[in-house]
């Protein structure tokens, strides 16, 4: 029974320093995004809602195979190694 | 008239045991409770009357192939009902104050400490052999304290599904609760200089940093703490969701028709765990108190880390809202908000308060991550 | 070449047979009656839709894995599609004028006769020889008196899967048919003063009665007739959501999204029962005949028990409400309403019969509870 | 075969029975509870929808845990008996 | 301490492998172009977030007990998802400019070559040793070119549910990409004096042949082609339901509520296929490489049926509808509007582009049973 | 391999067959319906929706029990051979 108790106490203590480390990840995260965004937009931009015009260039469309063909090779040969 | 005596067997006035009886009033008092004093309608009034369904004797409604345990198998054994609440409620969550001011992620995960001691008051309870909780069961008990609905019922329904009427009607009846159980606390703990602390006005956020901070959050789940990626994974869908704004469609559906119907299955699967032999145990009594005692923690600690936090801090927090670190949202915000302007009239703290109060929900949903992590193994 | 032979051989044109192609033939039938006359139309589209996709042959769509075999074992073996129905009946029924005049719920009894003596009908033609059916069959056959689809369609299910198909389309066909069967038996049992009584106006009910009412009705079937509580229950479940007036969005959802979803589905399980080998067999013409019978018969008895109420009561009843003690609602109700305003062109009997109506319905669930009592063990 | 009949008659008979018993029960029942109703509640009050204010009082709480002991005490000693 | 160390490896820094990365940076690509780009949103915001989902290491959530991988199972597995979006999407379409003028079946017909064509690629490929697909998967890749989401989906489920994620990625994407794929290919084979053509006003629709229409075409499926009677006849139901115009709150489901919550999970069902074991294969760029070939192929051979239409025809139709012919529905037809615009600015072609668009659905739906049926046996 | 080429021709051929018999029939059967269609209903008439008001009569019943008498005899004469 003691046991359980200490179990009860590792636990507890893992669990509440899981929850400060994270959120304290989440801060430093949010703020450093929030940063980076506020930089490249400095102004707030309300999005077009459910934009039915298409912006699609002929890139993304590279983009797309090209990002999953890289992906793909570094797959195959670390597979192969 | 043999068969006329077999007709009486079958009424319920011959089958029905003292236990179902008291079960049914207690599922009676659940809806009174809902419908006259505006208790968490929408998650008693199904509880309730499942409570009362299930109870019913000699027809199978929450047993066997009975239609709320089918509910139950349904959506609970497997987890999907309480996820796909927590999706609806992600698209109708407004993380805007969060970020205005992200430190009150802290407030967050203070309140957790509610769920953590009353892990341990339930296994010293154990050890001192007032009652006899497994690690599992303490963890599902501790997790009322995390003051959200879904996160409880999902975490209860891996770890204690015994005890997950007992948890629901727990979480809840305290939620509901919350504009009685945290005043008192936050008014010990603070002085009237604290609580009439201004903050500062919140900057506005862009949608750009709306649409990022869910892939973020689900990202550092990802890296973090994976077990708790189901619950905040689904929580980030439907945040992602409505914040896009390109799939209103899909977020107005997810926030209404979709949300509404699992929780019309989900409440009535609660409902058919209140079962006289499985409610009327000894151990509802020990988790109905240690619920009670794990909100009155987790308000305690909140309001003390805001204290510390204004230790070294230059814009000071009003300890006031480190209350809705707990979550129950948005009921302890509009507490925190309250009892501020009992103290200055004009200091509106509501949306300072919904920071720590969305920051509870994540707060919350890690805690549930860690127990399901080594207490589910 | 004969890879050509072997896809003319995959084509319906080569393995269709008769029987499939009448049952096709009946599908297209149900949707002209329901699209060009108005029968049904929520029930009997999908319902003739599914027959129709039931008899495609060379392709699994009511069997095995096919879509709507899918939906038959998910939602009507199961029980889970009619008791959804009945929540949404329930959310959407309005208590008042029953509450307003009590009585009239034995209307509602007296036409239940009409079930009980199609069972009995049932009985008599297998002991003469004419049909073969068990006493679940002619129990499920009965319950086509009851002219309430959801109560049909659960009571076949459990009673007499193979003969849902006919069932069904046997209580949608005739609810539709309520404007031709009823008046000239209403007609024939009353006499033109007794059409011309006029009722005296109904009371306001209070919304406290309105909410009570769902529960009493529940603790009652629980202490009388357990075996209807799946039924009545989640009807005063659907009922309590609206009445409580706290749960504005469940009930919508219940009224709207989720009895809509529902009926497609059951609609397509129903129908995915209309395959030849099931439908075209000489019981079912012995189910509509007696489908026809039951519905008469429950009219005539519920005119009658008006007119032996009106022997001992001093606020006369207008007898033609009676007949819409089958429920059918509301269209049974319009009904007494046309034929009163025949008879006095003044008196205005709908929101009069609306009370015999749903007593109707709770009738025929009880008559439910005792079949599956009493032939379903 | 004449005894399906004769179980088809039994059937109906306390079937009929059953929905006039439960009917009339229902009626009694019904009338028993508008007159409680108004008695106490003498005017038709309609409530206010979907009410977001809390009214909950501290007696509440108490009787949920008070109902609750009575009863799971009531089950316990009954189960020793 | 070592407890510490168990900890730590529970994390996803730890467990996280590259492949899992690449496709969580995958997932997050797909959203990108979902919210900032346009791409088909309703269905690539779902399946890229279930995709980063599905590649969390140390917790289920695509495999096992997983909500994702329950989602796919109760949905994929069973082709219940598609079929449902199916059914709303007849629900949404007006076969109005088809009724009108029923020649531009064959543009429909045509552009289906390219679902054929691709098949032939793929195992071309095999057959010179490139990749290594089975007759199924050929097929599944193949219909990848009927442009048409729930029909890729359904026919990839039952013959290669390993590429499921692959082919659905590539159908969505290519459909995003229509107005840039298209219009080279359309300008190659036309001259300026051909897309100049302006066409016949079209002539109205009575609602009788809209309401029998559906019922003609499934009939046609029965006898012809019974292995595309599960998608088409769902198809044809939704559109019945519509235009009977007497279950509109059914239709309005169908259209709302109800594919909006099927969206919603059959993307994730979809996303919990993109896990980097399944992804991360050389067949995925196969597929990819493919899936842009046969939306080429379709394009050009709806657009030389349309020519090949105006030798032997009086009325002449403008070439540039047959690129509609591959569905895509309305993206295409909007295409051949524009293009249209561009050589004759008073050209209105989309009326007229919507007739092949949707006999594009019915035109791949018909080339998807002749794959089930001989390659799925 | 080169057998599975061969399938793959064959089902090119054939699918590409079965799809444009298909809709050249569709096409057929669509242009008959809306010459019938057109001959008996000259106007474009817009149905009422939702349409609440029962045009039944007596005759869809007596149809409905007629044809499924009909079939069902004959399905029994032909089980019977
Ligand atoms: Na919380
Ligand atoms: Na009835
Ligand atoms: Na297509």
């Amino acid at each position: 029974m003691d046991n359980l108790l200490a179990q009860g106490v590792e636990l507890a203590i893992f669990g509440m320093g899981t929850v400060f480390v994270f959120l304290a990840l989440l801060i430093a995260a949010t703020k450093t995004m929030s940063a980076i965004v506020l930089r490249f937009e400095p102004e707030v931009v309300s999005p077009t809602p459910d934009a039915g015009a298409h912006n699609g260039s002929a890139l993304d469309q590279g983009r797309i195979v090209a990002i999953i063909s890289a992906a793909i090779t570094q797959h195959r040969n670390k597979n192969k190694q | 008239m043999s068969r006329l005596l077999e007709l009486w067997q079958t009424t319920g006035i011959v089958q029905m045991t003292l236990p179902q009886l008291l079960m049914i009033a207690i599922g009676l008092l659940l809806l009174y409770l809902a419908i006259k004093k505006g208790f968490e309608p929408l998650l008693l009034i199904p509880i309730g009357f499942g409570g009362i369904l299930a109870n019913i004797p000699g027809v199978d409604i929450a047993v066997g192939d009975g239609i709320l345990h089918q509910f139950y198998v349904m959506g609970l054994e497997t987890g999907v009902f309480p996820l796909l609440i927590f999706m609806g409620v992600g698209a109708m969550t407004d993380f805007g104050p969060l970020l205005a001011n992200p430190k009150t992620l802290l407030l967050g995960a203070a309140a957790q400490f509610g769920i953590f001691s009353t892990l341990l008051g339930a296994l010293y309870l154990t050890d001192i052999g007032v009652f006899n909780f497994t690690l599992q069961q303490a963890a599902a008990i501790g997790i009322i304290g995390g003051a959200d609905g879904p996160t409880a019922i999902y975490v209860a329904g891996i770890l204690a599904p015994e005890m997950l009427g007992a948890i629901a009607v727990a979480a809840y009846s305290y939620m509901a609760l919350v504009p009685l159980i945290q005043p008192p606390i936050m008014r010990a703990l603070t002085t009237v200089e604290e609580r009439k602390i201004t903050m500062v006005q919140l900057r506005e956020v862009s949608q750009t940093e709306k649409i990022i901070f869910p892939l973020l959050l689900l990202i550092l789940v990802a890296l973090v703490i994976p077990s708790a990626a189901p619950l905040l994974g689904m929580f980030c869908f439907g945040n992602l969701m409505k914040e896009s704004g390109v799939v209103t469609r899909l977020s107005d559906t997810a926030q209404n028709a979709l949300i509404n119907i699992v929780t019309i299955l989900l409440g009535l699967s609660v409902g058919s765990k209140l079962g006289a032999d499985q409610f009327l145990v000894s151990s509802t009594l020990g988790i109905l108190s240690l619920g009670m005692v794990a909100f009155s923690i987790g308000t305690a600690t909140g309001v003390l880390m805001a204290k510390l936090m204004n230790v070294f801090s230059v814009h000071k927090v009003n300890p006031l809202i480190g209350a809705a670190g707990v979550s129950a949202v948005p009921m302890a915000a509009r507490v925190a908000n309250k009892v501020g302007l009992e103290a200055n009239p004009n200091n509106f703290l509501l949306m300072h308060a919904m920071g720590p109060n969305v920051a509870g929900v994540i707060g919350s949903a890690v805690a549930a991550g860690v127990l399901l992590q080594f207490a589910g193994g």
